[in-house]
C-alpha cells in the first residue's frame, strides 16, 4: 500500500523541458509581469506577458514547485499566447487538473496559477 | 553503468550475493525445509542452521547469541523493545524518554504508549542533530522505566553518544533501548559498552534479506517484556512464529560478512561520501544536515538553497536514486520530523536530499550522481523566480 | 528414494520450486532490491511486484486485494486479529468467544486477553473435533465482540463449518475471524461466503517461504484493529514494517500455484490420506483422531494402542518424519491440547502420531511410511508388557 | 530456541535393539517376576530374572515408555545377571541417568526402574 508519487508521461515532459520558461525582457509591446506567491502551499509563479493590441503574444514563466505545479503553468501559460489577457480569467483550475492528473492534495497550487492569470487579467490597460 | 545510480542505501541494500546463494540453497531441495520447532531429524537440522546464524548475528554487536532475538525487522523489534518493556513495566513507573529525531517505528510506539497512559518526555537534539547524554540525565526521574534513543539516525547518518546515555540510565537502573538499524554492520557495534538493555537492528540494512530483524535482550539482569504476538512459545516465549529459517541464514551470512568487511567498508564509504559532498559543494548554495564529524560513513544529507523537494526528485528520476526523507515516509508529503526537529524551516526540509551510499557504491557512482544533481539543481534555480531563490532556504 | 518419508506437511511445506525460483529472481543482481516504500522508480518497481503478489494472495481466498494485509505469518496474523479487534473494541464489549482446538497463536493471544480484562467463553468441541456453530449462537452475548474458530485444525485437519458460524456471527453484528493457516490452499476458501471478517493464512503451509502470511481484513465494513507493531504507516498503517518483496512475491506464486493445482490436489492428496489409513488399519489397535468426512485432505492423526508416543517417534526417527503434536508445540512434553478436548486420555494423546501428506507426497511414499511405522509399532507392542497394552489407549 | 530433544548414540543403540528384551518361560533355576508401573510418569516395567544359587544367571525385561526409559531398563537389567539378586539394590538412578545423559524432567522414570529392581532383591529367598 505504498503510494508511489504518480507522474503521467505528459507532466515528466512539461516539468522536464518547458518551452515556456524564462522571463521576457522588455522590447516591442507591453511586457505585463505578475506573480502569485505562496511558497507555504508550495508554489510560486512569476509570469511575463507581451502584448501587442489586444493581443498576448508571447509569455514566459519562472515557477517554484513540485512538477505538477510546473506542468501546469507551462500549459496554463502556453495558451496565454494568441488571445487577449482578458480571457485569461476564463482559466478552470479544476480542468487543468483533470488534463494533468494532478492529486486532489495539491489543489491548491492550481489556485495560485488561476491568481496569477486574474492578476494579468487585471493588470491596467496601458502601463506606462 | 548507463542505469541509475542507487544512493539509497540508508532505505535498503541490495542483498550481499552471498546470501542471496546462501538463502538459495535454503529454499532448493536440498534445503532444511521442516519446520525448525518440529522434533525430527529435519527440524532439527532447521533448527541447526538458525542457531548458527544466531551466533553471527550475535557476534556482530557483541552479543551472546541466548540474548538475540530475531524478528521480522527492526519495526517490530523497536516495537517489541518498546511497547514490550513499558508494557511490562507499568506498575513500577509509566514515565518513559525518547528523541524528537527517531525512526518513526520508535515514534509511533511512544505515541501510542501515550494513549496507554505514559508520559513520554520528547528530547529535541542539538542543531547538529545530537541527542546530549545531559538532556538524558536531566530528563529522567524516579518513576522513568525506559529511555530509548537511537544510534545513528537514518535521515542525517548523525551518531548519538549511547555509550554516555547508557551509562547515565545504568546508574539510575532505567532500562536502555537502542534503535541501531542503521550502524549494525557499518560501525563497530558493543552492546556492553553501550550499557544497552535493549537493541533492535535489521538484516535488509547490511546485505541481509528484507523481513528479518533481531532484537538483542540483555541476559543479565533480564528485562521483562510483554511480547506483541503470542503462540508457539519461540525465541524464549518473546517472539511466537515458526522462524523462517532462510531469511535467518541470510541474515547470519550478511552478519559475518558486514563483520569482515568492516573496517575497510568504513573508510572506503565514509571516503566516498565526503567526495560527494565536495563535489556538491560546487553546484553552490549547498548545506549539510546533520554533523560530519559524528556520523554513520554512509549517509549525506544536503540542502539546495531556492530548490522544491519533489521537483528535484522528479528531475533526478533515473539517474540518481535518493530519498527526499525516510524511505518510510516519502509516501506522505509532510516534511521530515527529523529535519524539523533540527531547527530546519518546512521549506528547508523539501530543499533537503538524502543520497546514501553502501557496499557496492563506487567512485564513478558519486561523479555520475554529483553531476547529475548538480544539473538538475541548475535547471530548477533557473526555472524559479529570483525571489523565491532567496526566500528558500 | 532413501533417505526418509517426509509426512510433516501440517508443519511446514517445502518451498515450490517455482517459487524458489521467483524468489532468487528477486534476490539476484536484476531483482527489485529497493525499499518498496521509497518513491523512486526503483522502489516503484519493488511496489509493483507486491501489488502483484497481493491480486493472487487475494485470489486464493476470493478477496479484493485491498484487503489484505501482509503480515510475518499466521502467528502475527492470527495476534493482529484478536488482540487487534479486542483491544480496538474495549469499550465496546468485553466477551470473546473461541474454542479450545485453536492452535496455540489463538490460543495464547486469548489467554493474553484474559489478562486484559476480557472475559473469554472456550468451546468445547463434539468428539468429532467440531465445534458446532449452535454452540457459537448459545455463547454469544450482546456484550461479544469477536468469535474465533479455526477452518481446518492443524493437528486432526478436522474442518468447522465456518459459513454457518460466519453467519451466526453476521446476524448478531460479532466480529468474526478464522484462522484459515492449513485450509488456504488445500481446499476451496471463500471469505464472502464464510461471513468472515477477518482470516489468517501462511506461505509455508502452501508451498511459499516461512515469513511471510497475511491477513484477510473486511473492506467493508472494515473492523477497527489496534496494529501490534506501528510505524512507517505500511499496509494501510495495520502493520508497519518494511516490506519483504521477496517473500511477498514468493507468497504470490506459491498461491497462484496452489489455485491452479487445487482441485487435482486434493483430490490426489485426499486418496493417498485414505490409503495410508488403510494400511496403518492393518496394524491393529489403531484409531483416528478427529473427523473422517469433514477433513482436510492432507492430515491424518492416528492412535496405536500401548504405544508411547516419544519411542514411536524416535523409533521412526530417519524413516518418518512426522510428528506428535503440533509442530510447535513438540519441544514440550504436554500432551496436545487439541486431543485433549477431544476427550483423549494424556496416554491417547501420547500415543498418536499426526502423518500429514501435501504437494510432493506419492503412492510410494505412502507405503514406505506405512511399512515403517508398522514395523516400529509392533516392535514397541512385542517391548511393552502385556498388561500395559491393555491399558494404553 | 528449540528444544530438539537429544538422545546419545548409546541410548539409540540401547532403545532400538535392548538385547535383554523380553521374558523368561520357567525353566531351571528359580524365575523372579517383578514389575514397577506408572504409566502416568510415562514408565512402565516387567522384569524377569532366573536365580541360579545366589546369581542371577539370566534377566529380561518387558518395558513401556520413552527412549531414555527404555535404555535405562536394559542396561540396568543386564547388569543383573552374574551377581546376586540382592545386588539390585545398589542400582543407582543418579549414576544411570548420568551415564545415559536422561533429561532431569525425567528422572521420575530411572525410580521405577529402582522400585522394580528393589522388589527383585526383596522377592522371598525360595518362592514355592
Ligand atoms: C533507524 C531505523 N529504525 C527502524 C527502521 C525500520 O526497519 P525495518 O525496515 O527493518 O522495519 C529503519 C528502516 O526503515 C531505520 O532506519
Ligand atoms: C492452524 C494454524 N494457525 C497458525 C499457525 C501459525 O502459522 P505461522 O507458522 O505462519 O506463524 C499454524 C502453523 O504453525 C497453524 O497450523
Amino acid at each position: 500500500m505504498t503510494a508511489a508519487p504518480g507522474y503521467s508521461d505528459r507532466v515528466r515532459e512539461l516539468f522536464m523541458r518547458p518551452p515556456h520558461a524564462g522571463s521576457l525582457p522588455p522590447g516591442p509591446g507591453r511586457v505585463i509581469a505578475v506573480e502569485a506567491v505562496a511558497p507555504e502551499r508550495g508554489a510560486w509563479l512569476e509570469v511575463t506577458a507581451r502584448v501587442e493590441g489586444d493581443t498576448v503574444v508571447e509569455a514566459r514563466f519562472r515557477a517554484w514547485g513540485c512538477p505538477h505545479f510546473i506542468a501546469a503553468c507551462e500549459l496554463a501559460v502556453a495558451r496565454l499566447e494568441g488571445r487577449p489577457p482578458g480571457e485569461a480569467v476564463q482559466f478552470e483550475p479544476a480542468a487543468l487538473a483533470r488534463e494533468l492528473g494532478v492529486p486532489a492534495e495539491k489543489f491548491g497550487r492550481l489556485l495560485v496559477v488561476e491568481d496569477a492569470l486574474r492578476a494579468l487579467a487585471a493588470a491596467p490597460p496601458e502601463s506606462k | 553503468m548507463s542505469g541509475p545510480v542507487y544512493l539509497d542505501y540508508a532505505a535498503s541494500w541490495p542483498v550481499h550475493p552471498r546470501v542471496a546463494e546462501t538463502m538459495a540453497d535454503c529454499l532448493g531441495p536440498e534445503g532444511p525445509h521442516a519446520n525448525p520447532s518440529s522434533s525430527h531429524a529435519e527440524g532439527r537440522r532447521a533448527a541447526q542452521v538458525i542457531e548458527q546464524a544466531r551466533e553471527s548475528v550475535a557476534a556482530l554487536i557483541g552479543a551472546a547469541p541466548k540474548s538475540i532475538v530475531f524478528t521480522s525487522g527492526a519495526t517490530e523489534s523497536d516495537n517489541l523493545a518498546i511497547l514490550g518493556a513499558a508494557r511490562a513495566g507499568r506498575d513500577r513507573g509509566r514515565h518513559l524518554v525518547t528523541s524528537r529525531i527517531e525512526h518513526r517505528a520508535v515514534v509511533d510506539a511512544f505515541r501510542q504508549l501515550e494513549h496507554e497512559g505514559f508520559e513520554v518526555t520528547w528530547l529535541r537534539p542539538g542543531p547538529d542533530g545530537r541527542v546530549a547524554p545531559q538532556q538524558v540525565e536531566d530528563a529522567i526521574r524516579p518513576e522513568t522505566l525506559l529511555v530509548s534513543v537511537m544510534h545513528g539516525n537514518n535521515e542525517t547518518g548523525t551518531v548519538n553518544d549511547v555509550a554516555a546515555i547508557g551509562t547515565a540510565c545504568r546508574v539510575r537502573g532505567v532500562l536502555f533501548h537502542v534503535d541501531a538499524a542503521q550502524g549494525a554492520g557499518k560501525v563497530p557495534v558493543d552492546v556492553e559498552a553501550w550499557n544497552a538493555d535493549l537493541v533492535a537492528f535489521t538484516a535488509h540494512k547490511l546485505g541481509g534479506p528484507k523481513g528479518i530483524g533481531a532484537l538483542y535482550v540483555r541476559a543479565q539482569p533480564r528485562p521483562a517484556l510483554q511480547p506483541l504476538q503470542f503462540g508457539g512459545g519461540q525465541e524464549r516465549g518473546l517472539r511466537a512464529g515458526t522462524l523462517a529459517t532462510h531469511q535467518v541464514a541470510g541474515f547470519g551470512v550478511a552478519c559475518e560478512l558486514a563483520r569482515a568487511d568492516l573496517p575497510e567498508e568504513e573508510r572506503r564509504v565514509r571516503g566516498l561520501r565526503e567526495r560527494l559532498w565536495a563535489h556538491l559543494q560546487t553546484v553552490g548554495g549547498t548545506w549539510r544536515n546533520g554533523s560530519a564529524e559524528a556520523s554513520l560513513p554512509g549517509i549525506l544529507n544536503v540542502g539546495f538553497a531556492g530548490i522544491e523537494g519533489e521537483s528535484l526528485f522528479l528531475a533526478l528520476d533515473g539517474k540518481v536514486l535518493a530519498s527526499s526523507g525516510s524511505a518510510c515516509n516519502s509516501a506522505s508529503a509532510q516534511p521530515s520530523h527529523v529535519l524539523r526537529a533540527l531547527g530546519l524551516s518546512d521549506l528547508a526540509c523539501q530543499a533537503s536530499l538524502r543520497l546514501s551510499l553502501g557496499r557496492w557504491s563506487t567512485e564513478a557512482d558519486v561523479q555520475r550522481a554529483a553531476d547529475a544533481v548538480a544539473e538538475a539543481v541548475a535547471r530548477l534555480r533557473s526555472l524559479a523566480p529570483a525571489a523565491a531563490l532567496e526566500r528558500i532556504r
